[in-house]
């Protein structure tokens, strides 16, 4: 692929799943890992700095949590790109994630498989639901 | 007499402290679930992926490992999620108490699809605090499995509104057009005296009663902190 | 006093069904937690061993990602061990009550280094059902709890014994020399009513009295079923 370059941010509260995440992700060569956020509030700041192509984002987070984040991140950029990823299956948080803004939303059970997918997906302003989400909405 | 009054205030007091210890059990057990075994598992899960999603030829024999890893990895999620739903409602606490209840509503009206049910909802309902919405959606909850077990109804209305007055409160009632309770029966169930406890505990009132068309009604009226409420 | 007499009863009742749900729960999630999760882990921490064992030079790139899996199983087991312990002593149903009251002690007494704790078993021990184990080894955790937070003892004697007689029981015995209960302050506690509740739902006595001597001492005496015993 011939694609230009996503520039990524990655918001988890857990290391471990940021770490993971992260290298699955910069496995591909179009794909890049700008940042890692440890909370919303984080999230929130770096996304104003360095402006990233898709923020990569887990809903539960200390503070003011994901839905929290996305509705500031939104409000302050509305043609933010956010991609939410979740390990709740139920089409509520999935509905509600994107009436917050969020133009993705995957499971974690789904995300490795379709991660890189979403992301370019998301990438071009494009939604994208989660197959195991999508098929209950 | 009065030996026994203290041994009834003894016993509910027992009672209500067993209530909130399960509660707590429930909640620190459903933490550790989700943010601990849960973040694990996607972080194994993804590290799992990136090996396989890896072109390269060189890597086939360890192909079979990777994919074990991701099986099991799902399995274990299935678990984790099974067990956590049966611990506590997952909503309650990120998407608060209706999005919960309507969550409830929907599993049970496709257990029970013969009967149907209405939720309803007036008045502001997302400041409750967290004693108040367990309370609420357990209450719901034992109902519904009340109407399902006992009731033989067609229909089921549950209804929260927030009531204003002196001192804000807010009302639960269920209401199913059914049976009716047989008040002559021995009470030899738990779930009307639980959740009486339940709502008494924080200051509330239960009431159970056929209704004049039959079928029974549930209302407990629960008051709601005045500090609750912040500015801003 | 009759609608009295039945409240207290109504009451125990719901007591005693609350302490019975919390045990059956804490089991459940137990044995999920062991017998699933316990054996994915494993599986996962084998397979990503073997991808990491591998001496094969085409593999570097990968070895990341196993290395991190291995540590995520080994943060998981460590967070699911702490979990079990926490939930139910894990040596009740594998190694029976004497094992897992010797564990219960053994961390106690490194938790009290100051307080002596023996344990005393006379007579046999090993036939008791899952209701008389799990009642014992709770009465036993919250009395030395309790000479832990109020006794200020210098010893503490634990005695579980088999009783003869008419009808098989078993005794079980908490004595420590401490400065004993003060018979004129107000219960507000709920160790010991919830340990008389758990002995009297299974038909047992529980007696709790000050020393001659000083000190505390807590007996409870079990009946146990007499079709236990299954012969061969
Ligand atoms: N919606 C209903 N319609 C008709 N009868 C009901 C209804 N709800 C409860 N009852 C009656 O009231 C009794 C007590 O209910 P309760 O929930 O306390 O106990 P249970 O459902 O029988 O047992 P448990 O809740 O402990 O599993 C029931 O046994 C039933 O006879
Ligand atoms: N071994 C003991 N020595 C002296 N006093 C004791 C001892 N055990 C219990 N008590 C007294 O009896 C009271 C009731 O004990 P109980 O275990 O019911 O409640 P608690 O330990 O105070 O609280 P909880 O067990 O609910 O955490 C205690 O507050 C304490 O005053
Ligand atoms: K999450
Ligand atoms: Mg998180
Ligand atoms: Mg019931
Ligand atoms: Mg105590």
């Amino acid at each position: 692929m011939s694609e230009r370059l996503i520039r990524i941010l990655l918001a988890d509260d857990h290391a471990v799943v940021r770490a993971g995440f992260r290298r699955l992700l910069e496995q591909r060569p179009e794909i890049r890992v700008l940042a890692e956020a440890v909370s919303g509030e984080d999230a929130y700041r770096l996304y104003g700095v360095l402006k990233p192509d898709v923020v990569v984002m887990d809903l539960s987070m200390p503070g003011m949590g994901g839905m929290g984040t996305i509705r500031r991140i939104v409000a302050r950029d509305p043609s933010a790109r956010i991609l939410v990823f979740s390990i709740h299956e139920s089409e509520a948080f999935a509905l509600q994630a994107l009436k917050s803004g969020a133009l993705g939303y995957l499971t974690k059970a789904a995300a490795p498989d379709v991660i890189v997918t979403a992301v370019h997906e998301v990438a071009r302003g494009r939604p994208y639901l989660a197959p195991d989400v999508a098929q209950r909405i | 007499a009065e030996a026994l009054e203290q041994s009834v205030t003894q016993n509910r007091r027992l009672a209500r402290r067993l209530l909130q210890v399960q509660e707590e059990e429930r909640k620190s057990l459903s933490r550790e679930l989700h943010d601990e075994l849960g973040q694990y598992l996607s972080a194994i899960h993804a590290d799992a992926a990136a090996i396989l999603n890896r072109d390269d030829a060189a890597l086939a024999p360890v192909r079979a490992s990777a994919q074990a890893i991701v099986e099991a990895c799902r399995a274990m999620m299935d678990i984790v999620r099974g067990m956590l739903a049966r611990l506590r409602p997952g909503a309650l606490d990120e998407l608060g108490l209706k999005e919960a209840l309507r969550e409830l509503a929907t599993g049970w009206r496709q257990r029970h699809p013969a009967i149907a049910c209405a939720l309803e909802f007036a008045g502001e309902l997302d400041d409750l605090d967290e004693a108040a919405k367990i309370c609420i959606y357990r209450l719901v909850q034992e109902s519904l499995t009340n109407v399902a077990k006992h009731a033989r109804a067609r229909r089921v209305e549950v209804r929260l509104a927030r009531i204003s007055g002196p001192g804000s409160s807010v009302r639960v009632q269920v209401r199913d057009d059914g049976v009716g309770m047989d008040p002559s029966a021995r009470q030899t169930g738990f779930g009307l005296a639980g959740m009486r406890e339940r709502v008494e505990s924080l200051g509330g009132r239960l009431v159970v009663e056929n209704g004049r068309n039959g079928g029974l009604t549930v209302t407990a009226e629960l008051p709601l902190p005045t500090d609750t409420r912040v500015l801003g």
